[in-house]
């Protein structure tokens, strides 16, 4: 076995919400250093909320979050984005009448690095999805639903984060692609990234990440390391649904 | 050989067209604003070289240098200060804004230079350049090279530098780009006044050409609308193609049906080009 | 068993992109048939032509033996195809209960808004929204839209129904209640086209599968067969998925 | 509360029939003009507030309207004869033009509605003949039967009183109907609602329409009220501006709101011409600027606020 | 307190007319100051000051009236100054005629505004032929050989009407309209329809407009080195700012208008003399006074005259001494005829001569000879 990797975020009491809703009820969690950490729950339980303040497009009311022991609370997106926080959010968010490269341009907006390193990206970029190199000079809001998701995490990959949020990482995407993805990410993982998901599919997600938090009506209600927790039966009755049982 | 003349005539007057409408397009194509104020702004510039050369002989092709700083800065702190805070709100909003600000702007140029008409005469004259029986007026070939230059200034910060890609990006998804490292606040604000900027050295080049008045802004502005929608929103090279067009429909239409005819023809050419292709002429396709 | 809706060579261009190239297809009434494909296959094209969104560049679409190859959306939408959007596109600042009213308002002449608005509350118990009748739609979480979309889609009384991906981003819990619905709808005698990335949605509700790739088509039959289908394997499922299947015999 | 709105407009309404008893001939020009502003705004709301739609053709009606009127009526036709004729111009064009210009969207609408009303000052201007072109055209026929100053002046104002009270009514017997429903249904989302099967396409063609009518009649009364009127006097673009800016002012959407926002901006702008000069349009502007910055939703949210507040405190 | 008599002045303060406002503000300002320091006019044994109310229609004809109706029973003013042009002191003159307050309308000329048969209105301004058939006149007897005209005009009330005179006046007297055609109100640019001029090689280019319109038509012209014996703009060239504009390029271009700073009249007004009137309008201004103030001035010294002679402040007294004037002022003889438009003045014709305006027309005041060729 590993030895535990040091912490490489962790949140304490993180409460936040939308104007007077408040959505998170003091959610602790702690990241692994270079893990793949994944993120279950029902609809509506508080994950899309917990990955926006994550990034810094919510600010938190409450609680902290520890960052190579720098608070992040209240720092602006681009402040969290240039710590190595890359985030690609639900609902891909694409910038719809640009181009497929420019989009994944716009990913290594924050970079200041030569050209040079910015393009090798981009040849990896395309490796890891060759469909986006087929259609990279397309208006991005009329790629297929699929083609743009691998054009947001193609994106979020191009900020060159050390770690990178990906929400709702198999939404719409054909069993090949997800199968394809998990590999690509799993061997970004192996360069030391490290990668929060999102996901529906418990499955995926836990076969996927080395450890798991659930959550439930904002807040944390159980977490352990992904192998023990697809055993769990509490897990596989609540989210494996019938086929699974 | 009328034929000749007209259509120079028109070369040169498109130009000045695309540098009037230039700015304006990038303010309603990536902020999605539509900036009633641009006439006035132009105007405003037009002060400013009159100014500059009455009270101390500074040409206008210098007073560029002044004007495009000074104006980006007016630019930048009006969207910055005010409309920035609607600036997610309906198109309706922001368009009655631009509005109700231009009210102020012009009325209080009406107050500070009065209404007359001035003119920027230089002395001496350029005079105008002849070929056969062709005539160019030198003025003329002086504005349009430089609005020529500054529209070309202005496609090059966009399209090449990275404020340019960050300025559609705004455009086009807001939370997105912040999550991309934008700055969103501050790119509107350098959006809004690279085209007032624009606007005011338009008005500089416009002065040495057309009498001076607030009340000249709204024939600008109408003229910016037409030229912008003809040429594709936000497109820095469709305002040159869109500002050539228009002139050279205007100038022959007037030839052809009469010089009364020739304002009705640019509006009805707008609406038929809405119709038939709203992107406009470089525009491309799926942009809103 | 009659043919409802039949496709004859439809292709669609965008650009260079050919999305559709030559489908032709059959569904018959009262069936519930899978189409799936890899990412970009055109799936969602497909929809968009029989529906009158998008024109076909070459081909016919019959609908109970009518060609409706060049109607607009709404005509199709009065005849008796009713959609549901991969992206949900609800009214977000009108009541959930309006949101259905004028599904059913809209679709069929000579309807008045009472009724619409009873036979409207009808559905939303169906669909398990009761509860929400009164509340904005944008306030509805993905879930709870996904079954408005449905809701929607059932108030037109169609006589196909197209579901785009209505069970992408729900949950295993949700997925399984959206089938129960699913097949609640199929009872009525509605036949449906049902776009699913999640096989095990596709494989138990469907009674016969088309497989899609690159605009067109490279396999039709039952679950059975697309689950043996080399082509299919390799274009869409994956080799794991092959792995389990067989694994599971 | 929404109920509320709608009588105390309506109580407001008849409230200011009784304008003429006052015997105060500046009040009725005012009334009168309140009412014609009135008419613009809550036509306005139909494809603007309803629809969604950001018209800039109320400009173009308006001039269209005092045009076909002065016309007509200058050939003899009685005042309410021609006033009628010009809505049918109206609604029929704004019919057919509708169906080609409601194919765009957001702002290209808004500019292709603008460019409507310049097209037609200009054709005005050209076409000598029929309308006097640039001189103007002279309404010199009194219409009303009446001499007298005030017996006029009650005439105009309760014509465009009357007129005012039928759009309110027919513009809220829309909102109420199905073609009112679909229309909410387009302005929320257009796509989805073509998919339920609202045609789209003519039920914007008639939102234009109804927004239109009323407005030309409006104009009509004008042309015989004033006697004279020339292009680019009735063809504004102020007409096409200032109903927005009143519908804004009253709550986007709402044709009582529309109503009230016609009265108060009207109020204001009065206040504001008459204490400042030479300033008048820059305070006039500096108002309009603190609403949309203050008051995002227009009275509305006054009080909203209000109810908030109370809220709070109980 | 002293008592004041109250004028009201209904002007287009802002909107594409506030630069004419501004003009018939300097004239009416003038002489209610002239009035004023003299201890105000005497009315029977009275001596009272004058107020002008102004108030600001924007450019906006129904506004104009509306304005005129609020002027009389609003801020209750004894008399009244129509609102700027033709079209709006048309409009107003029913509210006027309505109320009976008299009127001066010191900026018509179209010979409708008086043929409503109104009784209350009076205007400074002679018909617009008086302008042209002079003009006409000139140019045939100087310089017989000159016979291809081209009119360009603005597609407005006043400058179109001055032209259609024109184009009447010249085929009256033989010549040929080579060219007559309207430019719309908002043409930001001439070229094309200058092209045209050119290629028709006319003699007598004749413009009318606004002057940013003509300050810009006759730039262009420069521009495109456009040459002809006569060149006519109407009401550029009377305007003070158009000699500026156009720089040196003006020379010799004509125009009339109603009155000039170098006629010679004396008169019995509250100003005396043309001099004396000019005199003291560039001491108030520091710039040259043309015919829009002086008959704004004017007007108000008739006013004066009226209600001196009357001595009373009583509308329909008042009335009936304008009705019954003839008199001598700075602007000219003044006598109203039965519609209430002047009839006893003969407008000027002049011409830009080294830099300054010289009238050429009529004889008795002419000061200079009519000079062909313009650049
Ligand atoms: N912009 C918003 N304004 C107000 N409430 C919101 C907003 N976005 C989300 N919510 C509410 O916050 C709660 C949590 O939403 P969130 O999107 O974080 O859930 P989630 O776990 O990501 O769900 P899903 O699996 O559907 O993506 C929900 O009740 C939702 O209605
Ligand atoms: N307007 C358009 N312009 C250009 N290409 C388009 C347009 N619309 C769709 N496409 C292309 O057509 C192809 C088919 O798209 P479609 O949306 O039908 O795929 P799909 O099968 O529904 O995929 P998914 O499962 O990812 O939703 C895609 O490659 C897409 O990029
Ligand atoms: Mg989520
Ligand atoms: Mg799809």
């Amino acid at each position: 076995m590993t030895i535990p990797s040091a912490p490489l975020l962790n949140l304490t009491g993180i409460q936040a919400g939308y104007g007077e809703i408040n959505v998170l009820w003091g959610v602790d969690l702690t990241l692994a250093r270079g893990e793949i950490t994944a993120l279950v729950g029902s609809n509506g339980a508080g994950k899309s909320t917990l990955m926006r303040t994550l990034s810094g497009l919510i600010v938190p009311t409450a609680g902290r979050i520890d960052w190579a022991g720098e608070d992040l609370c209240g720092q602006s997106p681009a402040q969290i984005l240039a710590r190595g926080i890359a985030h690609v959010p639900e609902g891909r968010r694409l910038f719809s009448s640009m181009n497929v490269e420019d989009n994944l341009l716009m990913g290594a907006y924050a970079r200041k690095e030569p050209r040079a390193a910015i393009r090798r990206d981009l040849d990896r970029v395309y490796a890891t999805f060759p469909k986006l190199h087929e259609r990279l000079g397309q208006a991005a809001g009329t790629l297929s639903g699929g083609e743009q998701q691998m054009c947001a995490i193609g994106r979020g990959m191009m900020s060159a984060p050390r770690l990178l949020i990906i929400d709702e990482l198999s939404l719409g995407l054909s069993p090949l692609l997800v199968e394809q993805l998990v590999e690509a990410l799993r061997s970004l993982n192996r360069e030391g990234l490290s990668i929060l998901v999102v996901e529906q599919d418990v499955i995926t997600a836990l076969e996927l990440s080395t450890s798991a938090f659930v959550m439930d009506m904002g807040r944390i209600v159980q977490s352990g390391r992904s192998a023990e927790l697809m055993h769990d039966p509490a897990i596989r009755s609540a989210y494996l649904g019938a086929l699974a049982a | 050989m009328l034929i000749l003349q007209i259509l120079l005539n028109a070369i040169v007057l498109g130009s000045l067209y695309a540098c009037i409408a230039a700015g304006f397009s990038l303010v309603w194509g990536v902020l999605n604003v539509i900036n009633l104020m641009h006439g006035s702004f132009i105007v405003l510039g037009s002060y400013l070289a009159w100014g500059a050369y009455k009270a101390l002989g500074v040409a206008p092709w210098t007073s560029l240098l002044i004007a495009a700083p000074v104006f980006f800065i007016l630019g930048y702190g009006i969207q910055r200060g005010v409309l920035n805070r609607v600036i997610a709100a309906p198109v309706l909003v922001t368009l009655t804004l631009t509005f109700g600000l231009d009210l102020i702007l012009n009325n209080a140029m009406l107050v500070a230079f009065k209404a007359d008409y001035r003119q920027l005469v230089l002395d001496p004259s350029l005079g105008s350049l002849s070929v056969g029986s062709l005539v160019v007026p030198v003025d003329r070939i002086v504005a349009m090279i430089f609005s020529l230059l500054l529209t070309l200034a202005l496609f090059f910060v966009l399209r090449r530098s990275r404020v340019g890609r960050a300025i559609v990006a705004v455009r086009m998804d807001r939370d997105a780009a912040r999550l991309m490292g934008v700055d969103v606040p501050s790119i509107y604000a350098t959006a809004f006044g690279l085209g007032t900027a624009m606007a005011g050295c338009a008005g500089v080049l416009l002065a040495m050409i057309f009498p001076i008045s607030p009340i000249a802004s709204g024939s600008y502005l109408g003229k910016a609308f037409v030229v912008c929608v003809l040429g594709g929103l936000g497109s820095v090279p469709g305002a040159v193609v869109g500002g050539l067009f228009l002139a050279i429909v205007e100038s022959f239409g007037s030839l052809v049906l009469g010089p009364e005819n020739a304002v009705t023809l640019s509006f009805g050419l707008l609406i038929v080009f809405l119709i038939v292709r709203p992107q406009g002429l470089l525009g491309k396709r799926g942009f809103e | 068993m009659a043919e409802v809706l039949v496709l004859e060579k439809v292709s669609r261009r965008f650009g260079g992109v050919q999305a559709l190239q030559g489908v032709s297809l059959s569904v018959g009434s009262g069936e519930v048939l899978g189409l799936i494909g890899p990412n970009g296959a055109g799936k969602t094209t497909l929809v968009n032509v029989v529906t009158g969104v998008r024109s076909a560049s070459a081909g016919r679409v019959l609908f109970e033996g009518r060609n409706i190859t060049r109607l607009q959306p709404f005509q199709t939408a009065r005849i008796g195809l009713a959609r549901t959007f991969q992206i949900v596109q609800p009214f977000p600042d009108l009541t959930v209960l309006d949101n259905v009213a004028a599904a059913a308002l809209f679709s069929q002449r000579g309807t008045r808004l009472s009724e619409a608005r009873e036979f409207a509350a009808e559905q939303l118990e169906f669909v398990g929204l009761g509860q929400f009748a009164a509340k904005s739609a944008h306030t509805l979480t993905l879930a709870m839209r996904k079954r408005l979309e449905l809701a929607k889609a059932v108030a037109m009384k169609p006589k196909l129904l197209f579901l785009d991906e209505v069970n992408a981003g729900l949950n295993a819990s949700e997925v399984d209640h959206a089938m129960v619905l699913i097949r609640q709808i199929a009872k009525r005698g509605i036949t449906i086209v049902l776009i699913e990335h999640l096989m095990k949605v596709v494989l138990t509700v469907c009674s016969r599968i088309v497989v899609l790739q690159n605009g067109a088509l490279i396999a039709d039959g039952t679950p059975q067969d697309i689950v043996n289908d080399r082509r299919v394997v390799e274009a869409y499922l994956g080799k794991k998925y092959a792995q389990l299947s067989a694994a599971r015999g | 509360m929404k109920q509320r709105v709608y009588y105390g407009a309506l109580a407001l309404l008849v409230l200011l029939g009784c304008l003429p008893f006052l015997d105060s001939s500046y009040a009725l020009r005012i009334g009168t003009f309140a009412c014609m502003y009135a008419i613009m705004s809550v036509s306005w709301t139909v494809i603007g507030g309803f629809t969604g739609y950001p018209s800039f053709a109320t400009a173009a009606f308006f001039g269209l309207g005092a045009y076909c009127g002065g016309v007509l009526i200058n050939k003899g036709w009685p005042l309410f004869a021609a006033a009628g004729a010009a809505g049918v111009v109206a609604f029929a064009g704004a019919l057919a033009l509708g169906l080609v210009l409601l194919r765009l969207r957001g702002h290209y609408f808004a500019i292709a509605s603008l460019a409507v009303a310049e097209v037609l000052r200009e054709l005005t201007n050209t076409a000598t003949e029929l309308t006097g072109g640039g001189m103007g055209l002279n309404i010199p026929v009194s219409v009303t039967g009446s001499s007298s100053v005030m017996g006029e002046a009650s005439f105009f104002f309760w014509a465009m009183w009357a007129l005012l009270l039928l759009t309110f009514i027919v513009v809220r017997l829309i909102q109420e109907s199905k073609l009112g429903f679909g229309l909410v249904c387009i302005k929320q989302n257009e796509s989805a609602a073509d998919m339920i099967g609202v045609n789209a396409t003519i039920y914007k063609s008639l939102a234009f329409a109804f927004s239109g009518v009323f407005v030309a009649m409006a104009g009509a009364l004008y042309a015989a009220w004033v006697h004279y009127i020339e292009p680019p006097d009735v063809f504004d673009v102020l007409f096409a501006v200032k109903p927005i800016v009143m519908a804004l002012l009253g709550g986007l959407g709402s044709p009582a709101g529309a109503l009230l926002g016609a009265f108060a901006f009207l109020g204001i702008e009065e206040a504001v011409w008459r204490n400042y000069l030479q300033i008048h349009s820059g305070v006039l502007g500096l108002l309009v600027v603190v609403l949309l910055l203050f008051l995002p939703d227009g009275m509305m949210s006054i009080s909203k606020r209000l109810s908030q507040l109370g809220g709070r405190r109980g | 307190a002293q008592e004041v008599i109250r004028f009201g002045a209904p002007l287009p303060l802002t909107g594409p007319l506030a630069p004419e406002a501004l003009k018939q503000q300097q004239g009416y300002d003038l002489w209610a100051e002239q009035v004023n320091q003299a201890g105000g006019m005497k009315v029977g044994s009275k001596k009272m000051k004058v107020e002008i109310v102004y108030a600001d229609y924007q450019s906006n004809t129904p506004r104009a009236v509306q304005t005129a109706e609020k002027l009389i029973t609003q801020d209750k003013v004894n008399f009244l100054f129509s609102p700027f042009g033709s079209g709006a002191a048309k409009a107003a003159s029913t509210v006027s005629e309505k109320y009976g307050v008299p009127t001066i309308a010191s900026t018509a000329s179209s010979a409708e505004v008086y043929d409503q048969g109104y009784k209350f209105l009076f205007g400074t301004f002679t018909p617009n032929d008086t302008l042209t058939t002079p003009l006409v006149k000139i140019v045939k007897q100087k310089a017989p050989e000159v016979k291809r005209v081209a009119i360009l005009a603005r597609n407005d009330l006043f400058p179109l009407a001055i032209a259609q005179e024109m184009d009447k006046a010249a085929k009256q007297y033989g010549l040929d309209v080579v060219f007559f055609e309207k430019y719309a109100i908002n043409t930001m640019d001439h070229s094309s329809a200058l092209s045209q001029i050119k290629a028709k090689a006319p003699q007598w280019i004749f413009v009318t407009g606004y002057i940013n319109d003509l300050v810009l038509i006759k730039k262009q012209m420069e521009d495109q080195k456009m040459q002809a014996p006569v060149v006519t703009m109407i009401a550029g060239p009377a305007y003070k700012e158009f000699v500026t504009a156009t720089g040196k390029t003006s020379e010799n271009i004509s125009s009339a208008a109603w009155w000039h700073p170098a006629e010679r009249y004396q008169g019995q007004d509250i100003f005396g003399s043309t001099e004396n009137y000019t005199k003291l309008f560039r001491e108030k201004y520091k710039a040259e006074p043309d015919y829009a103030q002086a008959s704004a001035s004017v007007s108000g010294a008739l006013f004066q005259m009226a209600i001196e002679k009357a001595g009373s402040l009583d509308r329909k007294k008042v009335r009936d001494e304008l009705a019954g004037m003839s008199v001598q002022t700075f602007y000219g003889p003044v006598k109203f005829g039965p519609n209430g438009q002047i009839n006893s003045l003969e407008p000027p014709v002049f011409q830009i001569q080294n830099g300054q305006p010289v009238v050429v027309y009529p004889a008795a005041i002419k000061q200079g000879d009519f000079r062909l060729g313009v650049k």
